[in-house]
């Protein structure tokens, strides 16, 4: 991990100071264990600040929306290279105002995953070769790193980016023995009744903050649905049914779309894994259309193109 | 006022005896966070907990509360706004922290404006009854002692317990207190030297700070038009988190809400980080980028609040905010940013400290 | 305690189209409880939130004087989703109003004062509101001279047409009427934008004078250096703001500048109040 | 879509999707007859169905 920061700093000071970029998006070191904070690097002295260590969950994709900026670097792990993708795909960058800077990524923490199995307050966290110290105030504990990722990292399958002009690594080694949608089987086992009920639950704590939504490359719309007025679509309350409507409609807006960058998950406030909804598409977009989203600037979404092959079973 | 001695063995007793006259209020356990919910019966407060992950301003803020209910159908009372009926018995509030009673004192000030009083806001704050919970244990994200309040402070609090491991001392504040401690039973008097030391080390156990000093002095638009802002704002999703979590937000929204011939106005938690909070129907938007929101929330909160009641900032230290910011925008960070313009202008952000 | 957000009830009892684009519609409502009428005592400048069930509610200003008894009028342009459907409201409705709201014009600073109005489009309504105020019998000698610029796009555009040609006869106020442009051979008043027919019309600022402006941003962005040039102090410009709101009695936070809000400090400031604020409006 | 909804519990066979040109009535009658006698077998539907704001 020492090794990525130094390499992304020397790589972030080269651009800016050739000035082959005007900026670089990455991370810097956070005031919370667990936490590093997005920030962009405008001068060859600060790209310092730069780090790089399993607490870089957050997509920058997210932060390119739009930019006007001529020329950008940005440091970007797997998923954030298929959200860039997607990005310039969906026209909302182009290719050549960036110079990605990437990242094999070897997984997130999960910040929620380690509070619940430490004793009390967190006081400082260190990974070190696979292995993840939890500090608190009375003792120490050490995990494997693996037992303690973000859910979506444990079954990731494109670790290195896969787009990039300049890479801080070698490629690690892609993970084959997984099954991303083993979350997923589970649920389509339940009744309807079952399922139902598991969505409530899931769903109850929510305060509808956005955070899921903001935190979301893929939800750039300058009026989110939920905010329009004329019509207005659903309503704004607390209640069970307006909550659910947000979070089945903006899955359904990411259908063909999401990577599992799981920064949706990672930002809410209180813990709810929405991407149960997110990867149902997903899962079906695999076993329907063979389309995994972000993977080549040369290919168009899953719901993006017409095929006459398609499988239509489902129109009468 | 007196202070009462509660065997935790005649806590849940005393507790029984409330609901006689009370509904109870206090943090329980869901899942993985503590939030404040009403006490089933023979459910207990979770005391021993950092803090609720919401701040109890829900209880008399709910982010979704019916104000006024219409008919549409033709008839006499076609279209007229009606009262809705509503709960005011009274209420325990338990176990709430004393900066989150703190913030409900700030936000008291909002809604209690001098020319007008949100009678829904102050209906629930007046039935309610607060037992606090002295805080032993802060986490490192508290800074209750340099945001004008404390792990023992007394403000806005009814009543005030401390742990004494086999039982509570209970320092009455108020006539409302009082008839609390009367209501269950609990009358045991002590003296209460043991608080002024525990008080001493919780408040020396806060190892965070802000420094607020200067955010009076400082010329408004001088912070306003400062550069630090995009810097502080990069970051920033716009997500309500940060609002949606904070004791002292009361920021809303009103709404009509229409099934069939029936209608209610409804308001709920809005947040000036949200885009559409001030946009105008034009289409022109006063804060339409997301620096200008970010900055209202920490202008408001650190300046133009601290200005306009001097009753210093709106933030009671909690470290909701610093703990679940998605991004980790720090306002202890910002407000050292704020509070050290000019003299130190940039360098704390430049070093990435 | 009395609940600030729940409507009086009141009854259209009049509608006048007042524009030829048929997007401004004057609206002239009665109290169904005569009590509430006393209740709702405004002054010319403040606004009110008007209330449509299962719709929402708007802010607008007083079109009324409080010298005119047993009514009070709006005059709505058709925008959003609120005004859409009040314009579709007919005579006999039952709807809300609730305020007044606001502050208003200052009144007691602009006692024995000489009043510039300057107005543009539909903003016009509070300043009607005022003229008639001020115009009222009792009310006239308490105020020096009185001038008035009003302009909108085309004379089709202009409200309160009947009163203006009133105005225009008495030897009292100094009407300066102006539109944008007109093909109207007949048009006898004159032609420009606000602010030059201002610099042209209006009188020099002393500290005995004082100027209410009100009209769209791109007009009060021009007519300021024109009242600077005039002689009138920062603190003798009057603006009347508008931005979001919702509740209208300074709770749910939207309408802030800084530290005042605009539906509860203002909507009325002066200019020298307004440059110490970060103009998010 | 669909497949989405039913993953959130609404029941199998509530939603169709069909695609009938405005000349083929027959088809019309057949698929419409069809849908209504299997959502009249499910029953009436209790989920995602909003009757007021359950609100404080």
């Amino acid at each position: 991990m020492i090794a990525y920061t130094e390499k992304i700093r020397e790589t972030a000071q080269r651009l800016l100071k050739q000035c082959q970029v005007e900026m670089v998006i990455g991370f810097r070191a956070g005031s919370m264990p667990m936490m590093n904070e997005p920030c962009f690097i405008r001068k060859p002295e600060d790209a310092g600040q730069l780090v790089w260590d399993s607490n870089c969950g957050i997509n920058l994709a997210n932060y390119l929306t739009d930019r006007k900026e001529g020329k950008i670097g940005i440091v970007a792990k797997g998923c954030d290279s298929r959200n860039i993708v997607t990005h310039i795909l969906e026209n909302k960058i182009k290719r050549e105002q960036l110079v990605i800077i990437g990242v094999p990524c070897q997984g997130m923490i999960d910040k929620r995953r380690i509070t619940r199995k430490a004793p009390g307050e967190i006081l400082e966290v260190i990974e070190a070769d696979g292995q993840v110290t939890v500090k608190t105030a009375t003792d120490a504990q050490t995990y494997a790193k693996a037992d303690v990722m973000q859910s979506n990292c444990m079954v990731c399958k494109h670790r290195n980016p896969v787009v990039h002009d300049e890479m801080v690594a070698d490629p690690v080694p892609e993970q084959t023995d997984v099954d991303p949608y083993e979350d997923v089987k589970a649920i389509e086992a339940m009744t309807s009744e079952e399922k139902w009920k598991y969505f409530d639950e899931l769903l109850a704590p929510c305060i509808r903050c956005y955070a899921c939504r903001n935190a979301c490359p893929l939800c750039y719309c300058p009026t989110c649905f939920v905010d329009e007025a004329k019509p207005q679509w659903m309503g704004k309350s607390q209640d069970p049914m307006d909550v659910r409507t947000f979070h089945f409609l903006r899955a359904y807006h990411c259908a063909g779309r999401c990577t599992d960058c799981g920064a949706c998950e990672r930002a809410c406030p209180v813990g709810i894994n929405m991407r149960t909804l997110t990867k149902k598409l997903n899962k079906d977009c695999l076993d329907l259309y063979g389309w995994e989203a972000g993977l080549s600037l040369d290919s168009r979404p899953a719901l993006d193109i017409y095929n006459p092959n398609d499988p239509n079973e489902f129109i009468k | 006022m007196k202070v009462i001695k509660i065997d935790k063995t005649e806590w849940t007793k005393g507790l029984d005896a409330l609901r006689g006259d009370y509904r109870l209020f206090g943090p329980v356990k869901e899942k993985e966070y503590c939030n404040f919910k009403e006490l089933a019966k023979g459910e207990s407060p979770e005391l021993d907990m950092p803090n609720t992950r919401l701040s109890p301003k829900s209880l008399v803020f709910p982010q979704s509360e019916a104000m006024m209910a219409y008919s549409l159908a033709p008839g006499e009372d076609q279209n007229i706004c009606k009262e809705v009926p509503k709960d005011y018995s009274p209420r325990a509030i338990l176990g709430i922290r004393p900066c989150d009673a703190k913030a409900m004192v700030l936000v008291h000030m909002n809604f209690d404006n001098g020319d007008y009083q949100d009678p829904y806001w102050l209906n629930l704050y007046n039935a309610s009854t607060f037992v606090g919970q002295a805080c032993d244990k802060p986490c490192g994200t508290c800074f209750c002692t340099s945001a004008g309040s404390g792990p023992y402070n007394e403000q806005g609090l009814d009543v005030l317990l401390s742990d004494q491991g086999d039982h509570y001392l209970a320092k009455v504040l108020t006539e409302k207190g009082q008839k609390l401690m009367a209501a269950a039973g609990w009358k045991s008097e002590a003296d209460g030297q043991a608080l002024a030391g525990k008080k001493t080390a919780a408040e020396t156990a806060i190892t965070s700070q802000v420094s607020t000093d200067r955010l009076k002095s400082l010329d408004t638009m001088e912070l306003h038009g400062a550069d630090f802002w995009e810097d502080i704002s990069f970051s920033c999703i716009n997500c309500g988190t940060c609002t949606f979590v904070c004791p002292t937000c009361w920021c809303f929204d009103i709404q009509d809400e229409v099934y069939g011939k029936r209608g209610v106005r409804t308001r709920n938690w809005d947040s000036c980080m949200f885009p559409i909070f001030s946009v105008h129907t034009t289409g022109h938007n006063p804060r339409g980028t997301k620096l200008q929101r970010l900055r209202q929330r920490f202008m408001h909160k650190l300046k133009y609040f601290v200005d306009k009641y001097d009753q210093g900032i709106m933030c009671v230290g909690c470290g909701r905010c610093v703990q679940q910011c998605p991004v980790n925008i720090d306002i202890r960070k910002v407000c050292e940013t704020m509070n050290s313009l000019d003299s130190e202008k940039f360098c704390a952000v430049q070093q990435g400290k | 305690m009395e609940n600030p957000y729940l409507p009086y009830p009141v009854r259209i009892d009049d509608i006048i189209v007042e524009s030829e684009d048929r997007n401004l519609k004057t609206f002239k409502f009665v109290f169904l409880n005569p009590e509430d009428e006393k209740k709702f005592a405004y002054r010319a400048g403040q606004f009110a939130e008007l209330s449509i069930a299962g719709k929402g509610e708007i802010p607008i200003g007083i079109a009324s004087s409080p010298v005119e008894k047993g009514f009070i009028k709006f005059t709505v342009n058709k925008a959003g989703v609120v005004t859409s459907h009040l314009h579709n409201m007919q005579v006999g409705d039952v709807m809300g109003v609730r305020g007044p709201l606001g502050n208003s014009y200052p009144w007691n600073m602009l006692e024995g004062k000489n009043v510039l109005i300057v107005g543009g489009g539909f903003a016009f309504t509070t300043l009607r509101s005022s003229i008639i105020y001020m115009l009222d019998p009792a009310n006239r000698p308490k105020f020096g001279d009185i001038s008035v610029v009003y302009g909108a796009r085309n004379p089709g555009m202009l409200l309160y047409k009947d009163e203006l040609v009133e105005w225009e006869k008495r030897d009292d106020i100094h009407m300066h009427i102006t539109v944008d442009g007109t093909d109207d051979p007949d048009w006898k008043y004159n032609v420009g934008f606000v602010p030059p027919i201002t610099e042209q019309k209006a009188p020099q600022g002393d500290e005995n004078s004082f100027a209410i402006v009100c009209g769209p941003p791109i007009m009060i962005k021009f007519t300021q250096p024109v009242l600077e040039k005039l002689g009138y102090d920062h603190d003798h410009i009057i603006l009347s703001l508008e931005n979001r709101m919702k509740c209208g009695i300074g709770m749910c936070g939207r309408c802030g500048i800084g530290r005042e809000l605009v539906c509860k400090d203002g909507p009325v400031f002066t200019l020298k109040q307004i440059n110490q604020t970060p103009r998010e409006y | 879509m669909k497949n989405l909804l039913e993953h959130m519990g609404i029941e199998e066979g509530r939603l169709h999707f069909s695609w009938i040109s405005s000349a083929e009535s027959t088809k019309f009658v057949k698929v419409v007859s069809e849908i209504s006698e299997k959502v009249k077998a499910i029953g009436p539907n209790q989920h995602f169905v909003k009757q007021e704001a359950k609100v404080a």
